[in-house]
């Protein structure tokens, strides 16, 4: 197989890729603090006081109403979950197709997945109007004697997120534990500590490498048909209602490459942060962007594919509130961000297909940008332009998001950008290990 | 250039010292989580503290067993005097609400009884009777807004008193003895096969 | 044996059939004035909120009944037809699948059932409801000083964040047989129950009763030759039958 | 008292262990920075148990997902939607989530048991065995071996060798 280059300025040494990754992780400076203290305060104002205020009044601060019960929450808990699907993607189908290039990127992308599956989580929270009962949806004991309703499309959910949440915890940290004890080594004091216990008392004995090779793998192979079914789940709760435009069978497959293509769009943005403020440059380079380019382009083609046939079945079904629903969606009022959404996730990843693009950092940061921007829209639209449009036409209604919502949406990002500051400094955000076993081995035949 | 390490190379520092003296580190786990045995005590003690007071005060609360504006004994009127239930609480028959006998009904029967006219108890009910109030009891057997439960179809169904407010003729203070969830009620109607007793309109409302 | 027996009873949709009730109800819509007498009965009977101006124009009004309005042809010769719309008891419905919690349910009488008190508030029912009937409490709504006193004892007060919907009036149907049983009845007689909108309509547009009962008024009504469902080609299979509207006299009279 | 070796080519720290093992001593770890195909292959380390626990946890997963949705359904007789009470489409989806999320559980646990994680006693190691150099050592070894280990480790052509006392 010819192997195209995977570090751009030269091979590092062994104790350079060891150096390069912990000063990553324990030299703070103070703009650092500043960034964090940022979001934090974005997560508090703009997430968490808006929250509460709901929590206290209602789910009336939102704007939904009778005809449009689902709004924004529900479209950003879809958004928060697809962008989840990369990391397992990369860390998971590549390491059992066995591809060298994903070793120095994965472990941010399994970060991501882990953490915008925290924020949808939160969304669901959000969501609900009875916060304080959440609980009954959870098979636990209960003092009613009364478990829950295993045949709803919402409990598949409830499992299918625990599932996705625990496993990918767990898959993130088990990829982690020798390079936290990279960590311990090159630390003292309380850090020393602190990753002694984070790492087990990892030495990386033969036993312990072989165990930990093949739980990995186990683990991969137990998270693939997980992520495909989380993505089918959530589009079934919306595929099982009889809604215009929502009861589709092709809804499965339409959410989980979507959700693929907003993640791996969304694994751009953190490479080029990775990259930038944390200087990785000699770890993710071009070969990076190239091969997460090419993907991004197959992924956008299989996204306009399905979108263009979801339309066709409504229209070609011939039913009056199909119909009805298309003119909505496609020149009602949320007309511009359809197109907006056709421009950004159709259009505008066709220009990666030019090498001058696919191989800028620069401009591969705008179009993962738009690209999310356009599937963040994608998941409005597939919410706010059924719902006020289902079978009787009396009740035809409207939705706008109110400020609350809006805040809301903006402080989830402030959160996810919050977990992930946090897990910078915790965790080496490049794997130590797999980055080393990339580099030439520490042979005598080929050393000398 | 916006970077978040500005400041010189502590790694270099660490690298020079710790690792290329080839200095031992220490991997044992509990090793390292040996500081924090004095917290971790006080964190067991604490949970320990907090569940055995949270019992002491489950065994001391008068909850389930208050104290009324006047202590009335029905282990003296239904144990020793052996008046029916029916008597007093006399609309549980007729009525999805058992009742509480109007002050007049006890004044009724103590203007007559000489041998406790006097006694402090019945000085309290004379006097909401010359104040012409009802007596404000703290009800025990309290279920939530949202369940219907009504005394008629169970008295008529032959449902004795006793079997869901316990032995009251032998107590003093009256004493809530069922738990009043959702299981105790679905499982007496499961055992004796309730026309459709596990429905949930039955009971909630 | 036994717990296989059960199973099996309660697998079809129609498996009330073998219980004493299926109740139901049919609009004569040709009867229908679209006076409303029966949005404003409901409210009075179940304890339904005022949710004022504001949130009215947010659409986010609380009637478990409501008149739709449709317009039949251009302005000289413009028809118009009132639909009364409330919850369709559906055998087959779909907000029942969605609910995670069984806060809604079928009961043995063919009641789509809601449990105010376990509703956790997902929503997912609204949205699976063909007929958007179903209600969300977007605050918790109070009554003016003298108004929380007409509030019905024998219907919950709901809080906000719960799910609600027409229940055929349960609370009377619950006190008929109630009164059945006093007098040694096993079942409650037709007529003997009806909810408060069919009681209030003045041209009786509105009959309930048990459709399990051949003798019933319901029962023949609805065999009626102009008999229809609202949004057949769903297959929730409803228990209300509409009546359609005859048309064509118009120019004679 | 332990001893270890520190080699700097992956064949040495090899040739070592398995003289080390010939040797007939116990107690021998050889540490890496990165997974060493060889070496496993070396020191016999075929297909690992964890499998075994992945198994058994996924299919006690989905059973258990399974009968808990069946009970659930028959504890409550509550039909929704004119569905069957024991719905097979839905309670398979629920079967597949608890299949995965126990299965996962297990391979953890199996994790753990198989490579002897977490260290609670302290063992013999060096920094270097994480960032650039092969670490061969014996964990105390009798008073006759300790030569003869010394020994093997030197004749493999080991950069250092050092002794360290006690487990601390």
């Amino acid at each position: 197989m010819v192997m195209k280059k995977l570090f751009d300025h030269g091979e590092p040494s062994y104790e350079q890729v060891n150096q390069d990754v912990i000063k990553s992780l324990i030299e703070t400076g103070p703009k650092y603090w500043m960034l964090l203290a940022t979001t934090v305060g974005i997560t508090v104002v703009c997430f968490i006081v808006p929250w509460m205020y709901q929590i206290h009044m209602g789910v009336g601060v939102a704007g939904m109403n009778r005809n449009a019960v689902w709004g924004t929450y529900l479209s950003n808990f879809i958004f928060w979950i697809g962008l989840s699907h990369s990391g397992t993607l990369l860390s998971a189908v590549l390491h059992i197709t066995q591809s060298d290039w994903r070793k120095s990127i994965y472990r941010s992308a399994e970060a991501m997945t882990l953490f915008s599956l925290m924020v949808a989580a939160t969304f669901v929270m959000v969501h609900v109007g009875r916060l304080w009962f959440i609980h009954w949806s959870f098979p636990i004991p209960n003092p009613m004697g009364l478990w829950p309703n295993f045949r709803s499309p919402i409990m598949f959910d409830v499992m299918a997120i625990t599932t996705y949440l625990t496993a990918s915890s767990i898959f993130i940290y088990m990829g982690s534990v020798p390079d936290f004890a990279a960590v311990r080594d090159y630390s003292s004091g309380l850090r020393r500590r602190i990753y002694t216990v984070l790492s087990f008392g990892w030495r990386g004995t033969s036993k312990e490498w072989h165990t930990l090779g093949w739980a990995y793998t186990f683990f991969a192979v137990l998270v693939i048909p997980l992520a495909v079914s989380v993505h089918s789940i959530v589009s079934w709760d919306f595929a099982l209602s009889t809604v215009p435009g929502l009861h589709q069978t092709i809804f499965a497959p339409y959410f989980v490459c979507g959700a693929i293509y907003s993640g791996t769009a969304g694994i751009v943005t953190v490479m080029y942060c990775l990259r930038r403020f944390l200087g990785f440059e000699r770890y993710i380079g071009k070969i990076h962007v190239d091969y997460l380019g090419k993907l991004l382009i197959a992924l956008s083609m299989i996204w306009t594919y399905i979108n263009i046939m979801e339309l066709f079945t409504g229209w070609y079904s011939g039913s009056s509130a199909e119909i009805e629903f298309l003119k909505f969606r496609l020149f009602g009022f949320y007309a511009p961000m359809y197109w907006e959404m056709i421009l950004f996730c159709a259009f505008v990843p066709l220009l990666m297909l030019f090498k001058s693009v696919r191989l800028n950092w620069n401009r591969m940061l705008v179009i993962s940008i738009l690209i999310n921007i356009g599937m963040l829209s994608e998941r409005f639209i597939i919410v706010s332009t059924s719902l006020p449009r289902k079978l009787l036409p009396d009740s035809y209604g409207f939705y706008f998001p109110s400020p609350a919502e809006i805040s809301i949406t903006v402080g989830s990002f402030a959160m996810f950008a919050t977990l992930f500051l946090i897990f910078i400094k915790v965790f080496p955000a490049v794997s130590i290990y797999e980055v080393k076993e990339t580099l030439n081995p520490l042979r005598r035949a080929e050393k000398t | 250039m916006l970077s978040v390490h500005n400041r010189p190379p502590k790694i270099q520092a660490i690298a020079k010292q710790e690792f290329r003296e080839g200095v031992r580190v220490n991997v044992s786990v509990l090793e390292a989580l040996k500081p924090l045995r004095k917290s971790a005590l006080l964190g067991i003690i604490g949970i320990v503290g907090i569940v055995v007071g949270l019992k002491i005060n489950a065994a001391y609360s008068t909850h389930l067993k208050p104290v009324q504006p006047i202590e009335f004994s029905h282990r003296i009127h239904a144990g020793e005097n052996q008046i029916e239930c029916l008597y007093c609480h006399s609309s549980a028959d007729r009525s999805p609400s058992a009742g509480v006998p109007s002050v007049a009904k006890c004044v009724g029967c103590h203007e007559r009884i000489a041998t406790v006219r006097d006694s402090a108890e019945i000085a309290k009910l004379n006097a909401y009777w010359q104040a012409q109030e009802p007596i404000p009891w703290i009800k025990v057997h309290d279920v939530p807004d949202f369940v219907h439960f009504t005394h008629k179809r169970h008295v008529l169904a032959g449902l004795e008193c006793q079997q869901c407010h316990g032995p009251v003729e032998t107590m003093d203070r009256i004493e809530r003895v069922a738990d009043l969830t959702m299981p105790w009620c679905t499982d007496c109607h499961t055992l004796n096969q309730t026309d459709n007793g596990l429905d949930c309109y039955t009971c909630h409302k | 044996m036994s717990v296989l027996d059960t199973i099996r009873k309660y697998r079809e949709a129609g498996y009330y059939k073998e219980f004493d009730y299926h109740w139901g109800m049919t609009v004569d819509l040709d009867r229908c004035t679209g006076c409303e007498a029966c949005v404003v009965a409901c409210q009075a009977e179940n304890n339904l909120p005022i949710v004022g101006e504001s949130s009215f124009a947010q659409r986010r009004e609380i009637k478990w009944m409501r008149i739709e309005r449709y317009w039949e042809g251009e302005y000289p010769n413009a028809k118009l037809n009132f639909i009364p719309m409330f919850c369709q008891q559906c055998d087959e419905a779909p907000c029942e699948t969605a609910c995670p919690v069984f806060a809604t349910y079928h009961n043995q009488d063919g009641l789509n059932t809601q449990i105010y008190n376990r509703c956790i508030g997902t929503r997912t029912c609204a949205v699976y409801c063909p007929y958007e009937v179903r209600y969300f409490n977007w605050f918790t709504y109070t009554w003016d000083e003298p108004l929380e006193r007409q509030l019905n004892p024998d219907v919950s007060v709901r809080e906000k964040g719960v799910m609600e919907k027409c229940t055929f009036c349960i609370q009377r149907i619950r006190q008929a047989k109630d009164l059945a049983k006093d007098d040694d009845r096993r079942k409650v007689r037709d007529g003997e129950v009806t909810p408060a909108c069919a009681q209030s309509c003045p041209t009786e547009a509105l009959v309930f009763g048990d459709l399990n009962d051949p003798e019933s008024r319901v029962s023949k009504m609805a065999n009626d030759p102009r008999g229809y469902q609202v949004l057949e080609e769903q297959n929730t299979s409803p228990s209300v039958v509409y009546l359609q509207k005859v048309h064509g006299d118009e120019e004679a009279i | 008292m332990d001893i270890t070796g520190t080699f700097q080519y992956e064949e040495d720290a090899i040739s070592a262990a398995q003289g080390l093992h010939a040797a007939g001593i116990k107690n021998v770890s050889l540490m890496s920075p990165i997974p060493m195909h060889a070496a496993e292959k070396a020191l016999g380390l075929g297909k690992s148990n964890v499998r075994k626990f992945t198994l058994i946890g996924a299919i006690l997963g989905g059973l258990g997902g399974f009968s808990m949705c069946v009970a659930t359904a028959l504890v409550f007789i509550m039909p929704t939607g004119g569905r069957a009470i024991i719905a097979l489409p839905p309670y398979l989806l629920i079967t597949y989530e608890t299949t995965i999320l126990i299965g996962v559980l297990s391979t953890l646990v199996g994790f753990f048991l198989v490579a002897k994680l977490p260290a609670w006693k302290n063992r013999p190691y060096r920094v270097e065995a994480n960032v650039n150099r092969f670490v061969v050592a014996v964990e105390s070894p009798s008073s006759n071996e300790v030569k003869k280990a010394e020994q093997i480790i030197r004749g493999a052509g080991a950069l250092g060798i050092e002794q360290t006392g006690g487990t601390l």
